[in-house]
């Protein structure tokens, strides 16, 4: 009988050996494969994506190009939200900042949109530092947590509407330039520029979600989310490496912001603010697994064209179902009812409940 | 030398004091065993002491460092580390980067950290489940998980708050040895423990709590024998 | 989407963006079906001829209330083969989509956004049928000081409920500049917010307090119903409740749904000319076919296309750029809407005779009843409530 | 059952459960997800008997009990509980038919206080028993009539698992499933609870028992099983286990 | 679920290592000094204030009534809450679906409204009891949080839009059946609302009755405390899920067709709650049906009374700062017990 199959017994192993047991340098355990892999496969989907818009015609491309800022809000929201463990319903503030960042200085003082991208990204990392540390300070958690960052978004909409330099709810037109113009990061309509520049922003954030993953910081962080007490026994500054997260995350969701205004030339309270946004964030995550590098990607892929597929469909319907043309609210209601179904039959997401299953 | 020195500490909670008043002085290198019935404020010096929990008065000393309301990663940091009695592992990760988290804590980068880890893992004989999940391990991986983090970390004074209780009596033997040789190796140790066969196996002294309070404080063997301890722990059943 | 060019097959598409999903799709819809009867109407008469009776189609976008659907949808009916857009209703998304518009070089009508920043950009693509919020204002203001004239009670002073943000206070501003400059004044301004307003007695009353002899309202469709309800149960005395671009005094369901408290409340707007025949005979028609009654959004959606196909038509062409070109010097005679002219465009684009006139119900009916040339009935002023 | 049935390792051999069998597990498969714990275990307890169940860390003890209760979805095999098919039914059906499980954490309600901790323990029982079951309790654990108004979360360990068993017999179960209930106790608590558990025995309920203290477990129980990977290894009454070396050795640590 | 914000396994242990000490305001009479905070704001607000008597008075009825009706729609949403855990987004959308109902009911039926309203009570209660059995219920057994919150928010869009197909997006009335209005203490108040905030203390009180009276409120009471202990002593805890969500739809019900009488009806007119009636359920405690209709009258009053001196969304400001205010000084709710 070997019931303490678990454990050597006492005296079996020369203790010598036990004392001081040496991992050498090559020991097998130690190599880290599926971390190579990824990057591998992250540089593949990227190489690929990247010819699309040489293949794509012009409205396919500009659905092509929202849901890469879905992708983008959604990778942001992850890096908080997903491997932070902290679930924000407030991403439309950072996206807002971006957005609002960039459409002021270009239209009140002419400043280049690459300049704002980086003064947005560093505002949106402070102020959420700031809405992070109060939350964590006060301790709030799951949906207290959420809803509270709920409020500082709709706070930050309120206070939009209200101020003067922001234009109130009259909000910002991008002034049009005669031609191509890279330092103002204005293109001809429907140039494949237009697709990179989102698509690079991607592949930052990809990349840097894989490297923040496996770095201290983000181990750390990881480990808070699962336990913070255990984390914090362990000598690991909660509150440092939740907020360094969080400013990571809401830097770069506050890219996509700027490249919003860039691409659609207009940006009013509810584009920046609104809680759409916030909801355009957390959907293609959820959808695609949080806490997964690839779950976003996914999800922003799938939800992204979905409803505009379905709109394509319902436009054009075939003939069995030429009786739905034209019903107004079918197509989102068609999406709604997807997206419902695609949580209730994959509940840790499409690359989530995939994974797992390929895993096992 | 003293290596931990705390003087009249104590804990109200709303009404309850969980530990009134507690001196004691933990000598380097010396394995401390406390005993006392379940609810004598144990875990709550624990706490106290690895600063999950800020006293309401009193003061706690390390290694000549006044530590008294530090936050539970500064005292971490600086060589104090505990153990739970209910496991807190970071369920979402393998047994590997569980200990690699805390080997971080000496160790910046991750191929260092990741090596250290493994060694402790050998070393607390989790070998087997280097690569698995933290969350299926069954109580005495766990037991051994929580016995492994805390050591990545390489502290001087090590808090295990009952690292025994949840294994089967065959298992204890491999896992009281395993101790012993920290201990041999130089470690210090707070022990609470409620299986005395362990408790006598290794204190060298041993406190007795009763609610919040000391009890007894001495050597573990006329410490045993106090009426007062049978009377409040042992019952009169221990032989 | 093919991306074919419309006027290969012989038909020529217009892009229609509206709200069509989201809290705007009631109206959305309805000037949708504005703009297709349009279509339908013109090909029924034999389409563009000066292209051979090509026949239109109108390309439906739906905006779903947002921008940047709006501005995907506009972008896919531009590469669908549009040469033309109609659009979209609110301010927001007019923006993106006239940005789109002068991108593309396609010429965009605007039929109902009301915001005066969206013709400020300069664009070259862009015109818009009705007034605009600063020209509603004043002319509301004209208006209200003239009919008070007209009826030998002379106004010295108003109070002001608006909805926040640009439309609500452009309109005021704009109202009380010209109101001030005639030397009436304006007591109070009330503002209250878009969304979560429920209840208007508070507004009201401090609106009454003031005791002016009109209160002066701007916004949209329920909140108006809440003001005008607070008004009768509050009843303040007061020469009349008098509406300045406001989204439900003049809108047909309004007598209906208000009862009792939407009774002789005035309506300063720009509305349909129901004294013009051919507007009736619209207006049936479309009742007909949609089973909803013809609101004023529709029916400028309906001009915004006539005017696109008389465009059409001086261009010769369904080039764009060309119709662009007819667009900025076009003459629509008889205009479907109350205005003071021919509907012409100005160099940013503004239609120049664009105005408003006032309406007030009257048994259950919305009438108009001043300037003269449109009365569907006297005015009754100050009302007798 | 006089003599133990063959070496552990080797299959138990088939044996017929007595006729006032009350639960009886027939080749039970049961686990979490995908993973399989229990490989065909079969157990038998007898009316008014004390049964336990001793094991490695991880052989599966648990899971059996989580498994009778309900907790633990069944794959294969069977539950019997006085005739009825447990293992066709809910946590609570179970409760209802009289089984009810104390489990391994406890699971009490934190934020309520002791006496509504235990009235909820009486909430598939009609509203007239609660005042007897109150007393039965009490007089079983008097701490907890002391202590009746505090908040069961602020209970030292020892004081909860009181609470638990006695919120447990509020149900007036016919058959009683304990899962650890002396972890992390005293050591005279051990003894108190223990004894207890056999007071509630003589009281007419039937109890099945995990216990990490195997020795004292074994002298309180009429018989006995060995669970290994999720399989009974060896089964007797309590004094032939407590008795058998290689049990003495694995499981008593001596 | 406890009422623990920081609780996030709603069957974990009860017994907790223990935390960090929380830093929350130890108010050891929080509903009273809540109160005395709201007499000595409009105490204020009237002496120093500078606003016409009349005009507080009439903003402090108004708020009041506004408040029923916010109320009236977070009783349900705090026992959804409460109990499953759930952050219910489609309330706002359900609300609507009833009024809708109700509509449908008085307008082809010819049922007058407040029969039409009881009748749409049984109908949402089977439409939650569904919404909860076969689309969240799996998720809430397995602990998911993000889940139900998705699926929520399908839920609204998926409600909406299915309204919107049917009745199109113009604005509907409800034909009114009760006309007429009282004036208390210069205040002018419609009876419809009078109505509207008499059905919210009505329901406020019936469910708390149902709450503490019957072994249903005894149920939830278990299932919220510790889901796995529930099970343990006997209670059928996905039931419970499944019951409590269609009371929570129930009170929606009875909101929607009290309601219905003074809003114009679009298929979005019920999403501007959605919002509100989390910041009351916050701030009334989770589950806490007394708390919910005291939050709902307070945010009613800021709302108001804030409006006179900060108008339009000024006075929402007002209500999220208090909303961010209470998370963070007492994030159990007024009427959370304190910790
Ligand atoms: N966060 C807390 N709030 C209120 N009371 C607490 C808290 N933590 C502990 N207590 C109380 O403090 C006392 C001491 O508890 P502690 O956990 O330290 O006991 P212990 O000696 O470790 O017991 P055991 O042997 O059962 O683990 C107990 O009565 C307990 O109920
Ligand atoms: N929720 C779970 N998911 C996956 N595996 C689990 C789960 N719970 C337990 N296990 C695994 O099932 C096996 C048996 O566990 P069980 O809890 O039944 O053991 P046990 O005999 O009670 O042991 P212990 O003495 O540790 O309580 C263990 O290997 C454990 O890791
Ligand atoms: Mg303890
Ligand atoms: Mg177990």
């Amino acid at each position: 009988m070997s019931a303490t199959s678990t454990a050597g017994r006492p005296g079996t192993p020369a203790p010598g050996a036990t004392r001081r047991p040496s991992v050498g340098l090559d020991d097998p355990r130690l190599k880290d494969r599926s971390t190579s892999r990824t990057y591998a496969a992250l540089a593949l989907i990227v190489a690929l994506l990247a010819v699309l818009p040489l293949l794509l015609d012009e409205q396919t491309e500009a659905v092509a190009i929202r849901t890469l800022i879905f992708a983008i809000l959604a990778v942001g929201w992850n890096l908080m939200s997903g491997y932070g463990g902290m679930f924000s319903f407030g991403h439309a503030a950072f996206f807002g900042i971006g957005a609002y960042t960039d459409a002021y200085l270009l239209v009140e003082h002419g400043v280049s949109p690459w300049i704002s991208m980086l003064v947005g990204a560093a505002i949106s990392a402070a102020a959420g530092t700031l809405i992070a540390f109060l939350c964590l300070r006060y301790r709030l958690a799951g949906a207290y947590f959420a809803l509270a960052t709920f409020a500082f978004a709709q706070v930050f909409l309120l206070a939009v509407q209200n101020l003067d330099f922001l234009r109130r709810t009259e909000g910002f037109n991008v002034p049009l330039l005669l031609e191509d113009s890279w330092s103002m990061m204005q293109f001809e309509q429907g140039s494949p520029i237009y697709f990179w520049i989102p698509l690079a922003v991607l592949a930052l954030g990809l990349f840097g979600t894989v490297a923040f993953v496996n770095s201290r910081a983000g181990q750390y962080v990881q480990a808070v989310r699962d336990d913070e007490v255990a984390a914090a026994s362990l000598g690991i500054r909660v509150m440092r490496y939740r907020l360094v997260t969080v400013a990571l995350s809401c830097a770069f969701t506050s890219l996509a912001g700027a490249f919003y205004t860039q691409y659609y030339f207009f940006v009013g309270p509810e584009q920046a603010f609104g809680s759409g946004v916030s909801v355009n964030a957390i959907v293609p995550a959820v959808i695609g697994g949080i806490g997964t590098v690839f779950g976003p990607l996914v999800g922003a892929l799938v939800v992204g064209p979905l409803s505009e597929w379905i709109a394509q469909i319902l436009r054009d319907p075939p003939e069995s179902l030429a009786f739905l043309q034209g019903v107004t609210g079918l197509d989102v209601a068609i999406y709604a009812a997807l997206l419902v179904l695609i949580v209730l039959f994959m509940p840790k997401g499409i690359y989530g409940t995939l994974r797992d299953r390929f895993r096992s | 030398m003293t290596l931990l020195h705390v003087e009249s500490l104590t804990k109200t909670f709303a009404g309850l004091t969980a530990v009134r008043d507690v001196d004691v002085d933990v000598t380097d290198g010396e394995f401390l065993g406390i005993v006392g019935p379940n609810g004598a404020g144990k875990t709550t010096l624990f706490s106290l002491l690895a600063g999950q929990l800020e006293p309401t008065r009193g003061r706690v000393v390390f290694d000549g460092q006044d530590i008294t309301g530090w936050g539970p990663a500064k005292v971490a940091s600086v060589g104090l580390v505990r153990t739970f009695q209910l496991m807190r592992p970071f369920e979402s990760m393998s047994v590997l980067d569980n200990v690699a988290i805390a080997a971080h804590g000496r160790h910046r980068s991750r191929k260092a950290a990741r090596r250290a880890a493994l060694e402790v893992i050998d070393r607390v004989q989790l070998d087997r489940y280097v690569h698995s999940p933290s969350g299926s391990l069954p109580t005495a991986g766990l037991k051994r998980l929580e016995l492994a983090r805390a050591l990545a970390l390489e502290p001087r004074l090590l808090l295990l708050d009952e690292v025994l209780a949840g294994l089967v009596p065959a298992e204890r033997a491999p896992m009281i040895e395993l101790l012993r040789e920290i201990h041999a190796d130089g470690m210090t140790v707070m022990f609470v423990e409620h299986i005395m066969a362990a408790v006598m196996a290794l204190s060298e002294r041993l406190l007795v709590m009763a609610e919040g309070a000391e009890l007894a404080l001495g050597d573990p063997h006329e410490v045993i024998t106090d009426p007062r301890v049978v009377e409040a722990y042992l019952g009169e059943d221990y032989a | 989407g093919s991306g074919s060019s419309g006027s290969a097959d012989g038909e020529i598409m217009i892009g229609a963006v509206h709200p069509l999903t989201g809290a705007l799709a009631g109206v959305g819809s309805l000037m949708n079906n504005g703009a297709q009867m349009a279509v339908d109407d013109i090909n029924a008469a034999g389409g563009i001829e000066a292209l051979d009776g090509a026949q239109l189609t109108l390309g439906e976008g739906d905006s779903k209330g947002v921008a940047d659907s709006g501005q995907s949808e506009a972008q896919r009916l531009i590469s669908e083969g549009a040469v033309a857009l109609v659009g979209t209703y609110q301010s927001d998304v007019t923006a993106n989509v006239s940005a789109v518009a002068e991108r593309s070089g396609v010429p965009l009508v605007i039929d109902v956004a009301v915001d005066d920043s969206i013709l400020e950009q300069g664009y070259q693509n862009t015109f818009r049928i009705q007034p605009n919020a600063t020209s509603m204002g004043t002319d509301g203001a004209k208006a209200l000081i003239a009919l008070a004239e007209a009826n030998d009670e002379p106004i010295e002073s108003v109070s002001y409920i608006h909805i926040e943000g640009a439309f609500g206070q452009s309109v005021f501003d704009a109202f009380a500049e010209e109101a001030e400059a005639n030397g009436v004044e304006v007591l109070e301004e009330v503002t209250y917010p878009g969304t979560n307003f429920t209840d208007a007695t508070t507004q009201v009353r401090e609106a009454a307090a003031a005791d002016p002899d009109v209160i002066v309202a701007t916004g949209y469709y329920p909140d108006s119903l809440l003001i005008a309800q607070a008004v009768e149960a509050l009843g303040p005395d007061i020469d009349a409740v008098y509406g300045v671009a406001n989204g439900g005094f003049d809108d047909g369901a309004f007598p209906g749904d208000a009862g009792q408290a939407g009774n002789q409340v005035l309506s300063a707007n720009y509305h349909y000319a129901a004294t013009d025949e051919r507007v009736q005979d619209i207006r049936t028609r479309f009742e007909e076919e949609y089973g909803k009654p013809m609101e004023t959004a529709s029916m400028l959606s309906y001009q915004a296309v006539v005017v696109i196909a008389q465009a059409l038509e001086e261009a010769g062409s369904d080039d764009p750029e060309a119709v662009r070109e007819a667009l900025a010097g076009i003459e629509v005679d008889d205009p479907l809407l109350a205005f003071d002219g021919p509907i012409t465009f100005d160099e940013t684009g503004q239609n120049e005779n664009a105005t408003v006139i006032v309406m007030q119900i009257q048994d259950g009916e919305v009438e108009q009843v001043f300037p003269e040339d449109f009365t569907t009935s006297e005015p009754v002023y100050p009302t007798n409530r | 059952m006089s003599t133990p049935t063959p070496a552990p390792g080797t299959a138990p051999a088939p044996h017929r459960p007595p006729g006032d069998s009350l639960l009886q597990l027939r080749d039970l498969h049961a686990g979490y997800r995908r993973l399989e714990i229990l490989h065909g275990l079969d157990l038998h307890v007898a009316r008014g008997e004390i049964v336990s169940l001793i094991g490695a860390n991880g052989a599966g003890k648990t899971t059996t009990l989580r498994a009778v209760a309900g907790l633990v979805s069944v794959t294969g095999g069977e539950i019997l509980f006085d005739g009825a098919a447990v293992h066709k039914m809910k946590p609570h059906q179970v409760v209802r038919a009289g089984l009810v499980h104390v489990a391994q954490d406890r699971a009490l309600f934190g934020d309520l206080q002791v006496i509504e901790n235990l009235e909820m323990g009486a909430y598939s029982q009609p509203r007239s028993t609660v005042k007897a079951s109150l007393e039965e309790v009490f007089d079983l654990f008097p701490i907890l009539a002391a202590r009746r108004a505090q908040k069961a979360e602020t209970m030292s360990g020892g004081q909860q698992q009181m609470l638990a068993i006695g919120r447990a017999m509020m149900a007036r179960p016919t058959c009683l499933t304990l899962d650890e209930p002396s972890v992390g106790l005293a050591p005279n608590l051990v003894a108190q609870v223990l004894e207890a558990i056999g007071r509630i025995r003589d009281s007419g309920v039937t109890v099945l028992i995990v216990e990490q203290n195997a020795s004292q477990a074994l002298a309180i129980s009429d018989r006995a099983y060995v669970i290994e990977s999720g399989a009974i290894v060896l089964e007797g009454t309590g004094a032939e286990l407590a008795d058998d070396p290689r049990v003495r050795e694995a499981y008593l640590g001596v | 679920m406890t009422t623990s914000p920081t609780a996030t396994d709603p069957g974990g242990p009860t017994t907790v290592e223990p935390d960090r000490e929380r830093r929350s305001l130890k108010l050891p009479a929080a509903p009273l000094f809540v109160l005395a905070a709201v007499v000595v704001a409009l105490a204020l607000v009237y002496t120093v204030g500078q606003r016409e008597t009349g005009l507080v008075t009439q903003s402090v009825a108004t708020g009041l009534l506004l408040g029923g009706v916010y109320a009236l729609v977070s009783v349900g949403l705090t026992l959804i809450f409460g109990v499953l855990g759930i952050v219910n987004f489609a309330q706002g959308a359900m609300l609507t679906m009833a009024m809708f109902l109700v509509y449908e009911m008085s307008t082809s039926g010819g049922i007058p409204v407040y029969v039409a309203t009881l009748l749409a009570v049984p109908v949402m209660f089977l439409f939650g009891v569904l919404v909860q059995a076969t689309l969240l219920n799996k998720l809430t057994m397995a602990g998911n949080e993000e889940g139900p919150l998705l699926i929520t928010l399908g839920l609204s869009l998926l409600i909406v839009n299915v309204l919107l197909m049917i009745f199109g997006g113009r604005p509907l009335r409800v034909p009114g059946s009760v006309s007429g209005r009282v004036e208390i203490l210069d205040a002018i108040m419609s009876y419809e609302r009078l109505i509207a905030f008499g059905g919210a203390l009505l329901v406020a009180g019936a469910l708390t009755l149902l709450l503490r009276g019957t072994s249903f409120g005894l149920s939830i009471r278990a299932v919220s405390a510790n889901t796995q202990g529930a099970s343990l002593v006997g209670v059928d805890v996905s039931r419970v899920y499944a019951l409590t969500f269609g009371i929570g739809s129930a009170c929606v019900a009875v909101a929607g067709g009290l309601m219905a009488p003074f809003l114009s009806l679009t298929p979005s007119v019920g999403e501007q709650f959605t919002i509100l009636a989390f910041v009351i359920v916050v701030l009334g405690g989770l589950g806490n049906v007394a708390g919910a209709v005291v939050g709902g009258l307070i945010i009613g009053l800021v709302q108001t009374v804030g409006a006179l001196y900060l108008p339009g969304t000024g006075s929402l400001i007002l209500v999220f700062g208090v909303f961010v205010l209470v998370l963070f000084f007492r994030p159990q709710g007024i009427f959370g017990a304190t910790r």
